[in-house]
């Protein structure tokens, strides 16, 4: 069965708006992070898509959704790391707790 | 070509700067007399160029020429003519005078002498390159770097609101040098090939629609310079903030940069728009005379006066320019001149009187003539200068700019004169109640104008007065310029 | 042997003299008085072969450029034609005979020097305007001695009065130079040149060639050159700054503000009779204004009890007379009277400034029967008084006899009548003065006058022999010389003498004398019925004709005023153009100022506020929650695409 | 060009790595942390030294890099940066602590990722070096140990980043989608056809969100003032001047190449967020009190500026940018080193630790105020030259509405950076004097000084250079 691409980049789409969805209205960072993974993922979706249907060596596309797992890996370590600092010194991970810089 | 006058001219100041830089704080006798030297040098530099200049040459004189920024065909080009040098002159004769009038009246605060004569001398730096420079980009810089120590000088060694009064200066000036500058950058590409060359530019004809804009562009800059009205709300501020030698150069020199540009820049690179406009400068000059004068009569604080008049003289100026005739841009030049020395002079005077009194409320004073009576025959001196008392120069070239705005229009020319009434009434009120009436037993223990003081006045009394009787002395080196400007903007020399 | 050259010392010596006494008079001292004397006096014996030989039907001029107008060449030179002549001639003598007078007026003074420093600057003035040949040296000097006056009126500047009436002389008499100013500058766009002489040729082929060359403009030219003439010979409307201007030293009053400077404006309309002759619808104008002056400054004359503003009315008076009798084209009539006014009108004040010397009062009330104490004093003054009513055979008569004589034969009666009712008033007004204070008992024992000392009198003598002499080159015994002498200027009607105008005329001075007479040594009591009954009119004079009152009134209660005043209208106009001057326009600028600084100011400053706005909403964006921020990159993102697919 | 070909042309690079990896290794063992900032800096000298100009522009690795005179000056615009950073953290107390060593080498990553970004050819290629880039400003954002406002600016940044970066990618997938290639040129190429062109400006707009981050454009320009202020001020000066010249070189990078074929919208559009951005970025540090944030917004501002090069996409509006992030590197730096220099002397970050300080320190104040007046652009200064640039490629391409807007913001600038003119020379000294400052800043101070001044009175030297 072949799925058409349409289909499959309104599922990105929706992936990706959930995810940004996520980023705005999750208070928890940790949710924030794991909903910027959503959106890197359905960016991913739709470069193994293109990658099959358009592209004039389908491998590339591929790679680089390789490439965006490892990089979304790194993203997460690096975050959480932060958030580790910040609830050192903080005591919190929610983002509405973290507003000492503003104006 | 083979001497570098101009550029000596222009960067002596520089080096003296760099002389104050290098002394020690606590030496202040050798920074007054370094700058005070540097000043005097420059005064002889000019003159021996005076000397070397011919004033019956209508062209460009004493070319000085180097590549500077090749990538933008920006060279360094340096030269005079008739309309530039006795802007140089009083240039260099304003700033000796006003560095005179440092060491005796200034205040410095503890310690800060270095950092006046280096601000004032590299002001004098901007001024000198402003007026010599040929190349638009190098203009704009030097009339940029004008601004700086101007505002430093203002801001540091004012009066009570000068922080306001050094930034409103700096801000609206910056204002109109930016649309300046966006002007100049019109223009340069707009020539082909591409340069910024005043010598180049004025052969290359322009497309009537571009001269217009650029022409709006310039003239915002200017305007706000000279000042013309509505922009000229800076100008009182900032005269009455700043100390009284910088009053005397902010009045002296700085305001004819704007007039100076007019006649320098925009007239030769949009003869058609300047004629288009013609008109609304007219209009504006006459509103600007009348309006300072009235202006002028309702202040009670002395140096807000003389400040208002400025505006209104300054209309003179620009009714000169924009009756656009061989007399018109005569007495426009003359009345450059002629302002500077006049105003320059009233503005010493209150300085002489605010340091004696700490205060320059007018209605404060009364019956001085008395009390100080050289000081009260040389300020009445000036204010009859200043009112165009004919023997003083003021009235000639209020005659000549009148004479030409008559030719353009009669209209505009009658308006002109409330304002020599408005300027009697104006100074002659001021003289009743400063020097005339009852003395005010304040002020019975003020002591007359000294003799260092007098000494700073006498220059430009003496040139008020020659100038004066026999303005030939002056007008002789501007003519053929003018003239040949006038061929630009196509019309006969009447 | 003098050339005609050396003529441009005669302004040139006083000039050094100031310059000299300016600088040096504090060591000067009272030595500054020989100096100014001296340079004046040779300046006379300059002037005098020289306007000598132009009586002998000379002329010289010269000139060198000065300046270039354009293309043309603007000369300023010398001429030395008729008319310059006799003025340069009577400057001279009366001018020095005043200095010499002054030198014992003043003595003691602390600002001696300056006085002289002053005078002889005004000497230089006037002299160079005597011999100008052009509008624009003419206008100089006439500015220069603008300065000069508001520097000798305010002389005692301590006087919060002196100080005033300076400011407002010089303020009044500006309006009418702007209008001169202008004026010659319509000229020359009008024909081109500023030179006296070119211009009456100009004029003159005009007038063969049967039409002006551009009418319009020249009688723009014309009308508002004599606007000139109104503010510096205070003619009506703007006289009130005359009587004022009495609060300078009384020599200055009688060299500057009766004798030369004044004249100076009759002058300068003598200068362009050529154009006034030429155009329409001037000339009238100016017989109006000139007798309008005549009659309403000899009726203010009539109540006044200051000496000096006596004589001050009565020389704006006399100047109303000559400024008819050109406007009548008396050219002639009207120089000689200029001529011969100087005489005894310096020659009154000096005389009157002796009085105050003597007594240290002005007020005529306070003095009497001083004949005895001060008897040089008031023979002089008497001889001037009979001259100024015009008492044959003494100079006023004949030049005063002239210019009835051209009202008369050139058919303007009313003119005639209203100068002979002028002429009754004249005398009255100076016999009223004379018989109050020379004669009679002296009123006020406190006065211990004496008269003068000899270098204030001697010039008295030396006047009053001028006043009775002068007026003979223009009399029948000499058959009219000097306006056969000034037909040589311009051609204008010449009238054949009248034994009806002669007699009319000695009628009314004799009537005045007499009725003056009557009433000040015998019935005193009438004068202050007559005011009783027309006690409108006196009022009316004595206030003089609320001209000064007008202004505070409109000020204190502006309405009040409106239907009081025979002149109301016209008084308004005075008010707004000239008393009223400075303070009105104090309102107005005060009004201006404001707009400066709420309207252009605020413009600017609405810039700033505006941004300084934005800031603080802007600012608020920044709320520390980094959703928001995402928030807002979401919405930019939307708000670029809507965008975006739009301008595609 | 395969990668052993490659490799000769990437001795810095690879200089910095190894470089990178010793230092780490380094800092384990040594007590003297100066030897390892010694070395970091030997590192950075040595990499300077092998950097060689191309001869023509080299595809290296596949073409994954392209290395021309544009890369090329930005190779050395991030070495001089990273060195003058560093030189500044030496005399920075704060990150005197047993990491310091880390914090070198994390500059040399730094060093090394900037360059990548420089060179970056690929989509792929670009996403990871901007990453790259991305990772490590988080890591040195948060350096600061038991920093409150270090570990909020750094979870904030790393947020905001990681979403613009996700929009980003998404944003390739698409550019990927509708041309089938990662290689900018193909990308170009296919984009000329116009069934492409809808989804062509999506995906342009993506990137702008992910790249307008790093240059700290409206309005994805919120992170920059709480991060600027959080961040160790080296740190931040840092921030302010390399990551966000490296943006603008490959946005121009992706604009010239990849989107240039849709015409006149993207001009459009970076018109209208130059505007934005420079008004923004103005209006708002009006009222700033902090140094750091007022820089911050100022640098915000002066993105605006640049991007006036960017919009018109000419010769000369590369050559503006070029020109304008030199300007600006030496400014900003100067102006933060002295910001350094009295944080260290006062204690305090706040605008009023300015006031008086030209009696205070008078060298050090007319330092301040050569840089606050090169900011502003006035003349014969650096800064001056480059807004100069920018004026003329925006009248040049006749964006004459954008030079106006520009003229009248320059103008509100001028108003902000005088404000902090002011407090130095015109209110009376409040504070401690200065002894004498650290050599490192002493060092930076003056070179950043000769260069504002030089390249203000003789630009054609450094215009020789940058644009041959």
């Amino acid at each position: 069965m072949i799925i058409p691409l349409a289909h499959i980049l309104i599922f990105s789409l929706l992936l990706f708006a959930t995810g940004l969805y996520g980023v705005l209205v999750r208070r928890n960072i940790i949710g924030i992070l794991i909903s910027i993974e959503l959106m890197l993922n359905a960016a991913n979706i739709n470069l193994i898509a293109f990658s099959k249907s358009t592209s004039l060596s389908p491998e590339t596309g591929q790679i680089f959704a390789i490439f965006v797992l490892a990089i979304a890996a790194t993203t997460a370590a690096v975050g959480l790391a932060i958030v580790l600092a910040l609830y050192r010194v903080r005591k919190t991970v929610y983002t509405d707790e973290v507003h000492l810089l503003k104006w | 070509m083979s001497s570098h006058i101009l550029s000596w001219i222009i960067f002596a100041p520089l080096i003296g700067a760099a002389a104050v830089l290098l002394m020690p704080k606590s030496k202040t006798s050798w920074i007054r007399w370094c700058a005070l030297l540097t000043t005097l040098i420059v005064f002889g530099l000019t003159c021996y160029a005076l000397s070397m200049f011919q004033g019956s040459r209508a062209g460009f004189q004493m070319l000085e020429k180097a590549a500077w920024i090749p990538q933008f065909n920006v060279q360094y080009l340096v030269g005079t003519d008739g309309i530039s040098f006795p802007m140089v002159f009083l240039t260099a004769l304003i700033s000796l005078l006003a560095c005179m009038g440092s060491l005796a009246h200034i205040r410095v605060k503890e310690g800060r002498e270095k950092e006046y004569y280096f601000l004032f001398l590299l002001l004098e730096t901007g001024m000198m390159g402003t007026f010599l420079a040929l190349d638009l980009f190098l203009f704009y810089i030097f009339w940029e770097v004008v601004l700086v120590p101007m505002y430093f000088l203002i801001g540091i060694w004012g009066g009570p609101r000068r922080e306001y009064a050094a930034i409103k200066f700096f801000l609206y000036t910056l204002a109109g040098s930016l649309f300046m500058l966006l002007g100049i950058l019109a223009v340069y590409f707009a020539a082909s090939p591409h340069t910024f060359s005043m010598i180049d530019l004025v052969k290359m004809p322009r497309d009537f629609f571009f001269q217009k804009i650029v022409f709006l562009a310039f003239f915002l800059g200017f305007a706000i310079k000279v000042p013309i009205f509505p922009f000229h709300t800076w100008l009182p501020d900032a005269h009455v903030e700043a100390p009284t030698p910088i009053s005397v150069i902010l009045a002296g020199v700085l305001l004819k940069m704007g007039t100076y540009g007019f006649l320098r820049f925009s007239y030769p690179l949009f003869p058609e728009a300047a004629v288009w406009f013609q008109p609304a400068m007219g209009v504006l000059a006459v509103i600007g005379i009348v309006y300072g004068g009235f202006v002028a009569l309702a202040q009670t604080d002395f140096k807000k006066m003389v400040a208002y008049s400025s505006v209104s003289h300054m209309g003179f100026v620009l009714l000169g320019l924009a009756a656009m005739n061989a007399n018109g841009f005569r007495g426009a030049l003359l009345q450059m001149f002629n302002h500077g020395t006049i105003t320059g002079g009233l503005f010493l005077l209150v300085g002489v009187l605010y340091d004696r009194a700490h205060t320059r409320d007018l209605n404060d004073f009364g019956g001085l003539g008395a009390k100080m009576p050289g000081y009260a025959g040389i300020l009445t001196f000036f204010s009859l200068a200043s009112l165009g008392l004919p023997g003083l120069s003021g009235f000639i070239s209020e005659f000549l700019t009148l004479l030409g705005s008559y030719q353009y229009s009669k209209v505009m020319t009658a308006t002109a004169t409330i304002g020599i009434i408005l300027a009697a009434a104006y100074l002659l009120y001021m003289i009743q109640r400063v020097l005339l009436g009852q003395l005010n037993p304040k002020w019975t223990g003020l002591t007359d104008i000294n003799w260092q003081e007098v000494i700073t006045l006498a220059p430009l009394m003496v040139f008020i007065l020659a100038l004066g009787i026999y303005p030939n002395l002056i007008l002789d080196y501007m003519i053929p310029t003018l003239d040949g400007l006038l061929k630009i903007l196509g019309g006969a020399v009447r | 042997m003098v050339t005609s050259d050396q003529i441009i010392l005669v302004p040139l010596l006083p000039f050094i003299a100031f310059a000299v006494n300016l600088l040096a008079g504090r060591w000067l001292k009272h030595r500054a008085a020989w100096l100014s004397v001296a340079a004046s006096t040779i300046a006379c014996f300059i002037a005098i072969p020289v306007c000598w030989a132009v009586f002998q039907g000379n002329h010289f001029a010269n000139q060198g450029t000065w300046l270039m107008l354009g293309q043309t060449p603007l000369k300023f030179g010398y001429v030395m034609d008729p008319l310059s002549s006799s003025l340069l001639f009577m400057v001279t003598i009366v001018g020095t005979l005043i200095q010499i007078y002054a030198m014992g007026y003043m003595h003691g003074d602390p600002r001696y020097s300056r006085f002289f420093a002053y005078v002889s600057l005004f000497m230089s003035a006037m002299l160079t305007l005597s011999i100008s040949d052009n509008y624009l040296l003419f206008f100089m000097s006439w500015e220069i001695m603008g300065l000069c006056s508001y520097l000798l009126i305010g002389f005692y500047f301590e006087k919060d009065s002196a100080a005033k009436a300076g400011f407002k002389a010089f303020l009044t008499t500006r309006v009418g130079d702007v209008g001169f100013l202008i004026g010659f500058l319509t000229l020359f766009s009008a024909i081109g040149t500023l030179n006296f002489s070119e211009m009456n040729a100009l004029m003159a082929n005009a007038h063969h060639a049967g039409a002006p060359l551009h009418a319009g403009l020249l009688s723009l030219a014309a009308l508002l050159i004599f606007c000139g003439t109104i503010g510096k010979s205070a003619q009506f409307p703007l006289h009130v700054w005359l009587p004022d201007a009495m609060e300078g030293p009384t020599p200055v009053s009688a060299l500057i503000h009766a004798a030369t400077m004044v004249a100076a404006g009759v002058f300068l309309v003598a200068r362009s009779f050529s154009l006034f002759m030429i155009v329409p619808n001037v000339l009238p104008v100016v017989t109006v204004i000139g007798t309008i002056t005549a009659f309403m400054a000899a009726f203010i004359a009539l109540t006044q009890t200051d000496i000096k503003r006596i004589l001050a009315y009565s020389t704006i008076s006399q100047l109303g007379y000559m400024v008819t009798a050109l406007g009548l084209s008396g050219l002639g009539a009207g120089t000689f009277h200029l001529i011969t006014h100087a005489f005894f009108k310096a020659l009154l004040f000096m005389a009157a400034g002796s009085v105050i010397h003597g007594t240290h009062v002005q007020d005529i009330r306070e003095m009497g029967g001083l004949f005895k104490k001060m008897p040089h004093t008031a023979t002089t003054f008497i001889i001037a008084s009979l001259a100024l009513a015009g008492i044959p055979p003494l100079s006023g008569f004949w030049s005063k006899d002239e210019i009835l004589l051209s009202a008369f034969a050139s058919g303007h009666k009313i003119v005639f009548m209203i100068l002979l009712l002028t002429a009754f008033m004249t005398a009255f007004y100076m016999f009223r003065l004379i018989f109050l204070t020379f004669f009679g008992q002296p009123r006020n024992l406190k006065v211990h006058a004496h008269e003068s000392p000899a270098v204030m009198t001697a010039p008295l003598w030396a006047l009053a022999f001028g006043s009775i002499v002068i007026g003979f080159p223009g009399s029948p015994f000499m058959h009219h010389w000097f306006q056969k002498f000034m037909a040589h200027m311009v051609h204008h009607p010449e009238y054949e003498p009248s034994a009806f105008v002669m007699a009319c005329s000695v009628a009314a001075a004799v009537c005045g004398i007499s009725l003056a007479g009557v009433i000040y040594l015998k019935k005193i009591r009438w004068a202050q019925k007559t005011a009783e009954t027309f006690s409108f009119l006196y009022r009316l004079s004595l206030n003089k004709c609320y001209f000064d009152e007008l202004y505070s009134r409109c000020i204190v209660k502006p309405f009040q005023s409106l239907g009081r005043f025979l002149f109301g209208f016209d008084a308004r106009i005075v008010d707004g153009a000239v008393n009223g001057t400075g303070h009105a326009t104090l309102f107005i600028s005060a009004v201006k100022g404001w707009i400066d600084k709420y309207i252009v100011d605020g413009l600017v400053n609405f810039t700033g506020t505006l941004t300084h706005f934005l800031n603080s909403i802007v600012k608020r964006l920044q709320t520390g929650f980094v959703q928001n921020y995402l928030l807002i990159v979401f919405i930019g993102i939307l708000v670029f695409l809507v965008w975006e697919l739009k301008i595609i | 060009m395969n990668t052993v070909e490659s490799l000769k042309y990437f001795i810095p690079e690879l200089i910095l790595l190894v470089g990178a990896f010793f230092v780490f290794t380094i800092d384990f063992f040594v007590k003297n942390k100066r030897i390892v900032s010694g070395l970091t800096l030997l590192t950075l000298t040595l990499s300077l030294c092998f950097v060689k100009q191309p001869e023509t522009a080299l595809p290296l690795f596949y073409d994954f890099f392209h290395l021309d005179n544009f890369a090329h000056f930005f190779r050395y615009f991030a070495l001089i940066a990273v060195f003058i950073t560093l030189l500044l953290s030496y005399s920075y107390t704060p990150i005197r602590n047993q990491y310091e060593g880390e914090f070198y080498g994390l500059f040399l990553f730094m060093a090394f990722a900037l360059i990548l970004v420089a060179t970056a050819n690929n989509l792929l290629m670009i996403f990871l070096s901007v990453e790259f880039l991305s990772l490590l400003s988080y890591l040195l954002v948060g350096f600061l140990k038991n920093d409150r406002k270090a570990k909020e600016a750094a979870i904030k940044y790393l947020l905001f980043g990681s979403v613009c970066s996700a929009i980003m990618l998404y944003g390739m997938s698409l550019a990927y989608g509708a041309s089938g290639s990662l290689e900018l040129s193909t990308i170009g190429n296919t984009f000329f056809f116009a069934p492409f062109k809808p989804l062509a400006l999506v995906a342009m707009l993506f990137f702008l969100v992910g790249l307008g981050f790093k240059i700290s454009m409206a309005p994805f320009h919120m992170w920059a003032p709480d991060v600027y202020e959080g961040a160790p001020t080296p740190v931040t000066a840092f921030l302010s001047v390399a990551p966000k010249a490296l943006g603008f070189a490959i946005l121009f990078r992706i604009m010239a190449v990849g989107f240039l074929s849709l015409g006149r919208p993207p001009s459009l559009i970076l018109t209208a967020l130059s505007m934005l951005t420079m008004t923004l970025g103005n209006i708002t540090a009006i009222s700033q009190n902090n140094m750091k944030r007022f820089l911050a917004y100022s640098s915000i501002a002066q993105a605006g500026y640049i991007l006036m090069g960017l919009a018109v996409l000419s010769k000369l509006g590369k050559e503006s940018i070029l020109i304008y992030l030199l300007a600006y590197l030496f400014t900003n730096l100067g102006a933060f080193a002295v910001a350094i220099l009295v944080e260290e002397k006062t204690g305090n970050e706040d605008l009023a630790a300015f006031s008086g300080l030209s009696q205070r320190s008078p060298v050090t104040a007319a330092m301040m105020a050569v840089f606050l007046l090169s900011l502003a652009g006035i003349p014969p200064l650096a800064g001056f030259i480059g807004k100069y640039y920018v004026f003329a490629a925006a009248l040049q391409a006749k964006f004459i509405m954008l030079a106006v807007i520009a003229a009248i913001n320059s103008v509100v600038a001028a108003y902000y950076y005088f404000r902090i003119v002011r407090l130095m020379y015109l209110t009376p000294a409040s504070g401690p004097v200065f002894s004498a400052a650290p050599k490192s800043i002493t060092v930076v101070l003056c070179l950043t000084l000769v260069v504002v001044l030089a390249m203000g009175i003789f630009p054609s030297f450094f215009l020789d250079r940058i644009l041959s």
